[in-house]
């Protein structure tokens, strides 16, 4: 019985997933079910801050993939994990975002849409926690209009926290992901504006596999086919670019 | 301004439990009308449905001109809208206000200073000055009973119900308070409806005595009356009546009827209405005891007798005397002495014909 | 240290406090005289803020309270402000989500008052409002006492529906909890630690003086 | 087996108010013990260290050979330790038991089978029979009393504080569960401490009377040398004495002394220690009337004076005679009728030798 | 529907319930009746729990227990088993976040029974355990009922701390709270709509039976 449940240990990776993630990484382990049938790849969203804190205290996953870097160099260095252990698996991009009511044209003001008179408040993640809100406030103030919005801003403490603030039209305008903009359920409910690449350091997403992880061979399988052909259609079309080789 | 109460009702617990009243008397200035029975006939009950404190099922109540409570007409005024005073028989006191503050709580619009003066006349009226400051539970039984007095008088209510009022009392401090309170409220001008159970304090205090019995009024009017002539046998055993014979009229003659009791013979009013079997009810002090002596013929009832016990209660004897039937008489310790009583010995007893009191039997 | 978001933490508690006590005396005291049968309906649904995670409720509460509402529109067309990201937003979640831990300790303790002393009041011709405010709110003390401190402990505590309703908007709708949670979500554990530790100095504080306060008037 | 309750010890409320209690007697078989004394003396706080629920400041107190108490060694016995029983001045019912569970509450490890009779038992012998099902606030106060009465006695305690047993009883139930109490003690062989403020009731029941007055014991002994011959004259009020004058010594000769009292002279024993100045104490009933006739010599204290009011007290009266001093006597209403007393007539007072009591005065 | 986390969710709050039951009536009980003149402090440590967010909360007992912890370490080695992570884990912390909900209720409720009475069972002989069980609580009962219902739905509706201590592992630690955190968070809406109904609807009638019982049971 006991050996039933370490062999099923073995077969089965268990991946802590950043919420930004989440709708990219539920297609990909469709598509790797498909692949590798004698695995199974059980996920569990939440946010990257809560994860470091208890995968320090040995929480029970083989992997973790983080919204940021600074996570899992963290573990890194605590001996949660080995160096060679981590790997860059996508690098994500914002967007001005409003709901399909909202009368702004995103197409032509562009940036400007944030000073448009109808905007009273701008939600973005929170910068001292997200990687999306600091990007958020880089791209602002490059973009030479943070000293004008300051005063409206919220902050979400998450990027989906920061959706539901635009989306239900509290907030009249959010920068939001584009994984999140693409995705299934925002698709439909509003339009966007990509904000240009240049204004923002890069938001690399890296993941690492813990020193503890059970099932090495299933992990090790995850983490090739996410970072390998595959994977990298299903993140282009979530609205991620790709890691520099 | 004549004001008058009446009150026709009956409150039911349940299907087992019902009290009915209904009696009206004139309000309009000082009496004091007391509900008389045993533990559990309904006096509180009664007490409440006129406080307003509890909804009777059916009736009517009203005092003066105003209705207080119309079952038909669905009134039933608040007790706050009766301006009554409630006197509860396990005082109710407010257990976090002071002695001070409880027996002003009643007193609203009042100034600071008229308060104190109003407050300290009760106290000083109820024997409870020093007390001011204390709270409920660090004063005696009796004390509390006398903070709940103040309570209630101090607000000057149109009509006082007192359930009680005196039964934690010491005896000096209740006889005391008898009188004060009898004066106290003639001063205040108040009609009152008083619970007792107790029959020295009826007889005290009462102008008008209601007797009740199981929730229903079994006797009212004077209390001399009824506590000297009762209408029936509950009546005689509750107010007391010391002697209960069952008798049979032999002879009536000019209003005057001649009974026979074990063997002997008595005389007495007729009762109304004329009845062949009848109760002899005698209250035990009006027997007068004399040495015995051969039987003489005289317009009194003498009976000779043996004496078969003696009890002692307080400063009374009780004596039972078997005189053909069982008489018990109540003479002073000292009388007894004098007499030299002792069970056994023969004895003449003496009953007036008026202290004959016949209750028909059926 | 967060000052600020000391600043509105405590507002929101006292004014959350305030208003519960406001509110939830004349509920409770409503809840426990009303004679009529299905009033368990009405003590279930006073729980239910309860069972829903306040991030959830806060959700909800957010889209009732939107632009696009008709909640939202009628508030806004009367004050003039939108409910969400202000004070009096996160003041109507932190209310509505404390709900149940004013009101229930309060009909707990009204439920145990005497009711002769209540009768007691009337005879002396004291109305039911001063009757309740004389005889029924004293005599309660330690359930209302109760239904206090858990509000407003809570009230400190609570950042859910806090965060959703009030988009911790620094010195608006960021209180310390928020702070505290951002902290300990950014890693900066020391920042977090001294946070905490402040907090729960602070807080040991006030509720060691609330109690010892109440302490002096029960005895 | 040989029990003795002794009792030494003092209970500080505050600082003004301080209960001092001390006193001792055979406990090994059924006797009654009797606290008297006005509302506020210290009864219930002496009942309540009895019992252990409240810790005196100093003293002891022991039981048979076991110590309840005692301040210096630190030892004070829990309320269960002692085995009492503990009527309450305020019945304390328990409002979520009803009457059958209240009763049967001390009842453990006793079958259902036999806890049925028991209880039953009790339930008949104080008529509460019918109300096993209800729960305190549906029955009346005297039914409330009787039920803790009975909750205390169907544990047959070591020894048994009743305070104030029968204080909410009508007068019929009252006598009868008076002698019913003193018979049912009888029965269950346990010594008893009664707290009463009624006299009769003292009388009655008590084989030995405490007289305590602002918490402290005045006098102690059988019932009636106390209340024929109180100590003081606190203690005379407090047994309400009903005549008591300031008086001299003129004369004492063979243990007879002659007192003068207003412009009269009486003779009476003389008191221990001898005083010049004294208290002439004569309860009203030794007081006998006769027709005013002209003094005669006689060992007899004959003493002519006017009536000067009559007050009706149930069956008797008592009349204020004027006889150089203020004299009040107890009659039986006929005797009053039979000598036709009215105010203002002139009448003869008797008094024997040993009725007048003399309290030295200082 | 996730019936997984229905039953882990109600076996957490059922248990909970039940501990602080058991925990929380002695400590109440103690705390009403003890005489040292420090007792505020106690009675101020034990509403503490409410003043720091759930999730720090959260993250501190996640310290605490972790293996690198003393006792954590004691914990492992008395029970072989971790704390964080486990089922048991989550019951810890949610029994100690709880503790003044049912705590000061139980206290209040404590406060307010007539010392007279619990003389009169000691002076029939009944021990104060004895006097405790057959007295006091029954008296009590609004207020032990009060405790007991804030905490279940409580409990319920409680994510953060469950979602640190014990890492959102279907099956074993997470709440239908959590999961509806999940599913608003990936803005699946409709089944958070579906899931949220449904823990309101379940509550509501939990709540209803409850009230009903109690009722029939008080009067
Ligand atoms: N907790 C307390 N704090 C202060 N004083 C108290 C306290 N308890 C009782 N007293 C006072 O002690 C005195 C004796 O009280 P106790 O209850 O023994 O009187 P009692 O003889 O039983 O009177 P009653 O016949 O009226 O019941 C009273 O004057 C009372 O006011
Ligand atoms: N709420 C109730 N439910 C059922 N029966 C009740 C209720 N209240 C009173 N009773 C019953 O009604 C009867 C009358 O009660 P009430 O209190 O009026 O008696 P009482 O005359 O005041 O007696 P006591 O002299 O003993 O105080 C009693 O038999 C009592 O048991
Ligand atoms: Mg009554
Ligand atoms: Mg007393």
């Amino acid at each position: 019985d006991t050996r039933e449940k370490v062999e099923a240990r073995r077969k089965e990776v268990r991946v802590a997933v950043a919420a930004n993630f989440q709708f990219a990484f539920e297609e990909m382990a469709a598509a790797f079910r498909e692949e590798y049938p004698e695995f199974e790849v059980s996920p569990t969203y939440g946010s990257s801050g809560n994860f470091y804190a208890q995968l320090s205290q040995d929480a029970p996953f083989d992997l973790f993939l983080s919204a940021d870097t600074h996570y899992p160099r963290q573990l890194v260095e605590q001996g949660f994990a080995k160096n060679e252990d981590t790997f860059l698996y996508a690098v994500g991009q914002i967007v001005l975002w409003v709901p399909n009511r909202s009368e702004l044209d995103l197409e032509r003001l562009g940036i400007e849409a944030v000073n448009d008179s109808s905007v009273k408040k701008i939600a973005i993640a929170n910068p001292t926690l997200a990687p999306y809100g600091q990007a958020a406030e880089a791209a602002l103030k490059k973009l030479g209009v943070y000293e004008a919005v300051k005063d409206r801003l919220v902050f979400g403490d998450n990027i989906a926290q920061t959706a539901h603030f635009v989306e239900s039209g509290a907030a009249d305008l959010g920068i939001l992901a584009l994984s999140l903009a693409v995705a299934e359920p925002m698709k439909e409910r509003g339009r966007y504006w990509v904000v240009p690449l240049d204004t923002y350091p890069p938001i690399e997403q890296s993941g690492v596999i813990l020193q503890a992880a059970k099932s090495e061979k299933a992990t090790l399988a995850l983490r090739s086919f996410l970072t390998g052909p595959q994977g990298r259609g299903i993140l282009k079309r979530y609205g991620y670019t790709l890691p520099e080789e | 301004m004549s004001k008058e109460l009446a009150a026709r009702f009956v409150k039911r617990f349940g299907k087992k439990v019902a009290i009915e009243a209904d009696f009206q008397w004139l309000a309009d200035r000082f009496s004091i009308t007391v509900l008389f029975g045993p533990s559990g006939c309904g006096k509180t009950t009664t007490l409440r449905c006129l406080a307003g404190l509890e909804r009777p099922e059916e009736g009517k109540i009203t005092f003066g001109k105003s209705t207080w409570f119309d079952a038909e007409e669905r009134i039933h005024l608040s007790p706050q809208q009766r301006g009554i005073g409630y006197l509860f028989q396990d005082y109710a006191l407010f257990p976090h206000l002071t002695v001070f503050r409880n027996i002003a709580y009643g007193l609203r619009g009042v100034s600071r200073a008229e308060r104190r003066k109003l407050v300290g006349a009760m106290l000083e009226r109820f024997n409870l000055l020093g007390l001011e400051d204390r709270f409920p539970h660090q004063v005696s039984g009796g004390e509390q009973q006398r903070i709940a007095l103040a309570r209630v008088l101090v607000c000057r209510p149109q009509l006082l119900l007192l359930d009680e009022p005196l039964s934690s009392l010491d005896s000096p401090i209740r006889k005391q308070l008898r009188t004060d309170l009898r004066y106290l409220l003639i001063d205040f001008d108040i009609p009152v409806v008083l619970v007792t159970h107790d029959r020295i304090e009826a007889m005290a205090l009462a102008d008008h005595l209601i007797v009740l019995d199981q929730g229903r009024i079994r006797q009212q009017g004077p209390v001399a009356e009824v506590f000297n002539r009762p209408v029936d046998i509950d009546v005689a055993r509750i107010v007391g009546m010391g002697n209960v014979q069952p008798g049979r009229i032999v002879e009536t003659n000019e209003g005057l009827a001649t009974v026979e009791v074990g063997n002997r013979q008595l005389t007495a009013f007729a009762p109304i209405p004329l009845a062949e079997q009848v109760y002899v009810c005698i209250q035990p002090e009006e027997v007068i005891l004399q040495k015995a002596s051969p039987e003489l013929s005289s317009p009194r009832n003498r009976l000779l007798g043996t004496i078969k016990s003696l009890t002692h209660e307080g400063p009374t004897v009780l004596v039972t005397i078997d005189c053909g039937f069982s008489l018990v008489a109540l003479v002073t310790r000292p009388a007894s002495e004098e007499l030299a009583l002792t069970v056994g010995m023969p004895i003449t007893a003496l009953v007036k014909t008026p202290a004959v009191h016949l209750i028909p039997r059926s | 240290m967060d000052w600020t978001a000391l600043a509105v933490t405590l507002k929101l508690a006292a004014w959350t406090t305030v208003i519960l006590l406001v509110l939830g005396l004349p509920l409770a005291y409503w809840l426990v005289t009303m004679r009529w049968r299905g009033k368990f309906l009405i003590e279930a649904v006073v729980a239910l803020p309860l069972v829903l995670p306040p991030t959830v409720l806060g959700y909800y509460l957010l889209m009732a309270t939107g632009p696009n509402s008709y909640l939202g529109e009628g508030v806004e067309s009367l004050t003039g402000e939108r409910l969400p990201f202000t004070f009096l937003g996160i003041l109507v979640g932190s209310v509505l989500f404390n709900l149940p831990f004013a009101v229930r300790p309060f009909a707990a303790a009204f439920l145990s008052v005497d009711r002769k002393l209540i009768e007691a009041s009337w005879c002396l011709g004291e109305s039911r409002l001063g009757t309740f405010f004389r005889i029924v709110m004293p005599l309660s003390w330690p359930g209302i006492f109760t239904g206090m401190i858990l509000t407003f402990a809570h009230t400190v505590g609570e950042f859910g529906v806090v965060l959703m309703v009030g988009g911790n908007i620094p010195g608006v709708t960021r209180t310390l909890s928020i702070a505290l949670y951002d902290d300990v979500q950014a890693m900066q554990y020391e920042a977090a630690g001294e946070t905490a530790l402040l907090l729960v100095a602070f807080s040991f504080a006030a509720l060691c003086i609330i109690h010892f306060f109440q302490r002096r008037v029960v005895l």
